[in-house]
């Protein structure tokens, strides 16, 4: 079915995939973590994880998280009745921000990297 | 001023055929003149099985509501000369298709019985009327403005997904009656809204608010209901 | 009501508890994941009872999300089923993770 | 072919004000079913704008006894007195009813119920404007019906939407029941009870320029006349003076009661010449001839054929507060703030005074005499009891509808225990399936649109604001070559399914119906009368013409009887304002 997607409904459909996707991430982690309880495996999914592309699927990782983050805060702002009148400017500033804390963290991952 | 317009429009002639088509239709109309006149003008000198409700005309009855262009709207307070020429017009998404542009609404004010609609107040009524302040008033007043057009229900994702849900215009209803100082039915009203496909699945997408044709914030008072909610959940009111 | 509330809750613990994990894992250089410091840190009591409220904040509002998407989303048979995965699959996790940050 | 059978010990026909009162009354006594051609919520009750009249004295001293004087001096001493007293008595319980049944309405500063000045309302019997329209903002049509279709459903009653009566059996002077069909799948049913309360509404839409909506085509009086019943006063419809300019949308009176002036193309406020004493607050009648006759001698806006409303010097917030809804519609439909700019006005099809006789308790008269058609009841707009008389003042329509449905409803539980179960007979359901096939089948060359059209401009040409003889008698002829044009209708839509191609042949037809009586009763009163205005008989006639109009179908056309108008506190006196 075809609709015109709106502010509201786009922040609410990024909202939901990146929640699915965070969700399905975090299944992972704690499974692959209970495994890793001597440190020669812990060394070695250290080392593998310095794979470059690991990396980037890190960073992607680290936007999906913010995108949330923000997403979140402004759906948690609005129902502790901050005026509905600011959610379409309060999703573009949260964009915003998500993309700046996003730039400064890459910054500092990388540096923390090389 | 006046200037041709197509309209593409959905169609579905259960009597003649089971599946949906498109009609496209070229209509001369002047700058005042709105979607609905389009739709008439069609129906009176093209094709009379044109199917669509309509009453009013004016934005107060409900009748007209259309998927118009991708968005739902009321026919008859849709100016063309505010649309591009060709005009797209589909039924009000996600109920079931009676024929053409006619849906079948049984579902959507379904919706509105559960949650109470009605003022309840058993306590003995005063000789005069019962006194409510301005302030008072003023806290419905946007709510009950609605015209119960679906506009706003269809419209809703939540809705497309899960056919259950209360949807906007039931919980701003709920809204009006709860806010209302007269009533008394806070509790059991509350319960009626805040099951599982209740106020809860409400995300603050805004479709509504952008649909509606009264103008009215409704997802500002499912904001409210959900507090209301809360605070009566800490103060016992709610099980 | 509770479960909704607590789901809200849940993100804002979540949130800051999220920024600290990354500031600590990511951006503070290499010391801070090498495995001695983080058996170090998962020895002290005050980051079990940080990492615990992380572990079961998290687990929470995933699922709960997810519930709510299977909701709204699937019908019948299994819905029934998915939601009663929703619930074991994070006590497991829960039981999983509460085993690594304890002992 | 199948029929599905229906018994309610009452039925109602619309569900508006008028037909939602009433459902609540005979909830209590039996069951009860209401038949909606649209939603119930979509009734054209919720177009109401300014208010609902009770002397309820909130804002300043008020008295039902000025009320009462008022409605008489308002109808042009052609409303039943009697009828009117108890309107204007009844109004204050009914309206503190409406307010414990949940109508929100607007409150004054200490709580109560908030009331506006409103055209023709005056104190102290007709000294200055009095405050006596209880309001809702401009949507108190849609307060109140909501407010009413709420507590009918708390009640069970039974609702029937989209479903379109075509058939009211009246047989030995007693209604049997009535015939409908599911708009929604074509199937026919048969409604049968001990009593009908027919509360339809009005049938504006025989006038080009109308407010009124699309299914305001006044079927069911025509139904009724069709079978030997009388129409009371059918020459007397009210044009609204502020209809929007090129689409007749309503602009309420409680505009001007809030402050807004009317200006001609001179800038004059032209109703200080016509109305001294309470200016654009006259009765509507006044005023419509008075734009009219601006625009005739050439003193329109721009010479164009409307006016300006004027609400600039009122304050954005009383806009905003109590006018919202008609602001929205200026910024909608013209493209003006009416904080900023005039509003051009044009008089609109409005309200009709006559309909369905009945007595003060909703009992449908056959004949002048008093006598009644056994079981049958009607309120609201499509009923004439009269209390409207010649003109209507604004906000008594809501009253009307509210009140007498109430009575219509008493009256007709409280006859539940003796009255016999209607029959409705096979003969006459095959007649009206008949009826069916026959539109659906007919291959005729005319189009239900264009025969529609010209009656509404025929009708709106000769038989609106001004009439005459001679266009009279030539409305007459028109309408028989329509009536003739009627015969050789087709329609495109042949389905079952939602056809409201076939619903609207049908509609048409009793529009036809309805405009002849109308044009018969304007040719034959030869005075001039409230919304009644002969250019060639300008006097008002108290010796001859004092007396309702009651029009039967006759074997060769229209023949006419009269009824006493009823006299009681006031005498006739020159209306001036």
């Amino acid at each position: 079915m075809r609709y015109r997607w709106n502010t509201g409904s786009l922040a609410w459909l990024v909202h939901r995939v990146t929640g699915i996707i965070l969700s399905l991430y975090l299944i992972a982690h704690i499974y692959v973590l209970s495994h890793l309880k001597d440190p020669v495996a812990y060394n070695k999914l250290m080392a593998f994880m310095k794979n470059p592309l690991l990396k980037i699927g890190e960073l992607i990782l680290f936007a999906i998280v913010l995108k949330h983050v923000f997403a979140g805060i402004r759906i948690t702002l609005l129902e502790m009745g901050v005026s509905t009148k600011y959610h379409k400017s309060m999703a573009y500033v949260g964009a915003l921000l998500v993309f700046i804390v996003w730039v400064v963290g890459a910054f500092y991952f990388f540096r923390e990297v090389f | 001023m006046s200037k041709y317009y197509t309209f593409k429009i959905k169609r579905y002639l259960p009597d003649e055929n089971p599946s949906t088509r498109w009609d496209e239709f070229r209509v001369k109309l002047n700058s005042m003149e709105r979607v609905l006149d389009g739709l008439i003008k069609i129906k009176e000198t093209m094709d009379g099985t044109l199917t669509f409700r309509k009453s009013c005309a004016h934005g107060v009855c409900g009748s007209c509501a259309m998927k118009i262009n991708g968005q739902n709207r009321l026919a008859c307070q849709t100016l063309v000369k505010d649309l591009p020429e060709i005009i797209e017009i589909e039924p009000l998404p996600a109920l079931p298709v009676i024929k053409d542009l006619v849906v079948d609404m049984t579902m959507f004010f379904h919706k509105n019985d559960k949650v109470l609609p009605y003022l309840i107040n058993e306590e003995p009524p005063p000789e005069r009327e019962r006194i409510q302040s301005p302030e008072d008033q003023h806290k419905i007043l946007e709510s009950i403005t609605c015209i119960m057009c679906g506009s706003c229900t269809t419209s809703c994702p939540v809705f497309w997904a899960d056919k259950e849900y209360l949807g906007p215009s039931a919980l701003l209803k709920a809204y009006r009656f709860l806010f209302d100082t007269r009533d008394r039915a806070t509790e059991q009203r509350l319960e009626a809204i805040t099951g599982e496909h209740g106020v809860w699945r409400c995300h603050s997408i805004f479709n509504c608010v952008e649909v509606c044709p009264k103008e009215i914030d409704i997802t500002k008072h499912i904001l409210k209901l959900k507090r209301l909610a809360v605070k009566k959940g800490f103060t016992g009111g709610e099980k | 009501m509770w479960s909704w509330l607590l789901h809200r809750i849940t993100g804002v613990i979540l949130v800051v508890g999220l920024l600290y994990h990354f500031i600590l894992m990511h951006f503070m250089g290499h010391d801070n994941y090498s495995y001695e410091a983080v058996m170090q840190r998962l020895s002290e009591s005050s980051w079990k009872i940080f990492n615990i409220v992380f572990l079961f904040s998290a687990l929470y509002h995933g699922f709960y999300g997810l519930n709510g998407v299977v909701t709204e989303y699937v019908r019948g048979y299994p819905k029934k089923f998915l939601k009663t995965f929703l619930v074991i699959l994070p006590i497991a996790l829960a039981f999983f993770g509460v085993k690594i940050v304890l002992f | 072919m199948e029929i599905n059978r229906h018994y309610f010990d009452t039925v109602i026909i619309g569900s508006g004000l008028a037909g939602c009162r009433a459902a609540i009354e005979c909830i209590n006594h039996g069951t009860v079913g209401v038949l909606s051609k649209l939603y119930p919520t979509r009734s054209h009750s919720t177009a109401a704008q300014g208010g609902i009249g009770a002397a309820l004295g909130n804002e300043e001293e008020d008295s039902p006894e000025w009320h009462t004087y008022d409605t008489v001096k308002g109808s042009d001493f052609l409303g039943d007195q009697d009828a009117i007293e108890i309107m204007c008595y009844d109004a204050i319980p009914t309206i503190i009813e409406l307010e414990h049944m949940g109508v929100p309405f607007s409150r004054t500063p200490e709580g109560k119920i908030a009331q506006r000045r409103f055209g023709g309302h005056t104190r102290e019997f007709g000294k200055a404007p009095v405050r006596r329209a209880c309001y809702s903002a401009d949507r108190t049509g849609h307060a109140v019906l909501f407010a009413l279709y709420e507590q009918c459903q708390l009640k069970g009653v039974r609702f029937f939407q989209e479903f379109q009566v075509l058939d009211i059996v009246v047989e030995n002077n007693a209604v049997q029941g009535i015939i409908a069909v599911n708009i929604k799948d074509g199937s026919l049913h048969v409604f049968e009870s001990k009593a009908v309360i027919i509360a339809s509404g009005g049938y504006g839409k025989v006038f080009k320029v109308t407010s009124n909506a699309y299914a305001s085509t006044g079927e069911c009086l025509s139904m009724l006349f069709r079978q030997g019943l009388p129409l009371e006063d059918m020459e007397f419809f009210q044009f609204h003076p502020t209809g929007l300019y090129g689409l007749g949308i309503l602009i309420t009176e409680g505009a001007r009661g809030e402050g807004g002036i009317l200006i001609n193309g001179k800038g004059e406020r032209f109703m200080e010449r016509y109305a001294p004493t309470i200016k654009d607050l006259a009765p509507r009648d006044m005023v419509s001839r008075a734009i009219l006759t601006e625009i005739r001698e050439g003193r329109g806006i721009d010479g164009k054929d409307y006016v300006y409303l004027d609400l600039r010097h009122v304050d954005r917030k009383i806009l905003e507060e109590r006018l919202p809804e008609i602001t929205t519609f200026c910024k909608i439909y013209m493209g003006i703030d009416p904080s900023e700019a005039p509003i051009p006005v044009v008089p609109t099809a409005h309200y009709a005074m006559g309909g369905i006789p009945t007595d003060n308790d909703g009992r449908v008269l056959r004949d002048i005499d008093g006598s009644v058609v056994e079981g049958l009841y009607a309120a609201g707009e499509c009923a004439c009891v009269s209390v409207h008389g010649a003109n209507r003042l604004g906000c008594n329509s809501l009253l009307d509808t509210v009140v007498f449905g109430r009575r219509a409803g008493k009256a007709a539980s409280s006859t539940l225990k003796t009255a016999t179960k209607g029959k409705v007979k096979k003969e006459r359901i095959s007649l009206i399936a008949d009826c069916l096939d026959m539109i659906r089948k007919s291959n005729g060359r005319e189009t239900v649109a264009s025969v529609r059209r010209d009656l509404q401009s025929a009708m709106m040409d000769k038989c609106s604001v001004f009439r005459k003889e001679e266009e009279l008698k030539v409305l007459l002829d028109e309408l028989q070559a329509l009536k003739e044009r009627y015969k050789d209708i087709s329609i495109a839509d042949k389905s079952n399914t939602f056809n409201t191609d076939l619903l609207e042949a049908i509609e048409l037809g009793h529009m036809l119906t309805l405009s002849e009586v109308i044009a018969s009763c304007a040719l034959q009163r030869t005075e001039s009368r409230g919304a009644h205005c002969r250019e060639d008989y300008t006097k008002r006639d108290d010796e001859n013409w004092l007396k309702h109009t009651f029009a039967f179908q006759g074997d060769k056309g229209i023949t006419f009887k009269y009824k006493p108008v009823k006299l009681t506190r006031f005498k006739p006196e020159e209306r001036k304002y």
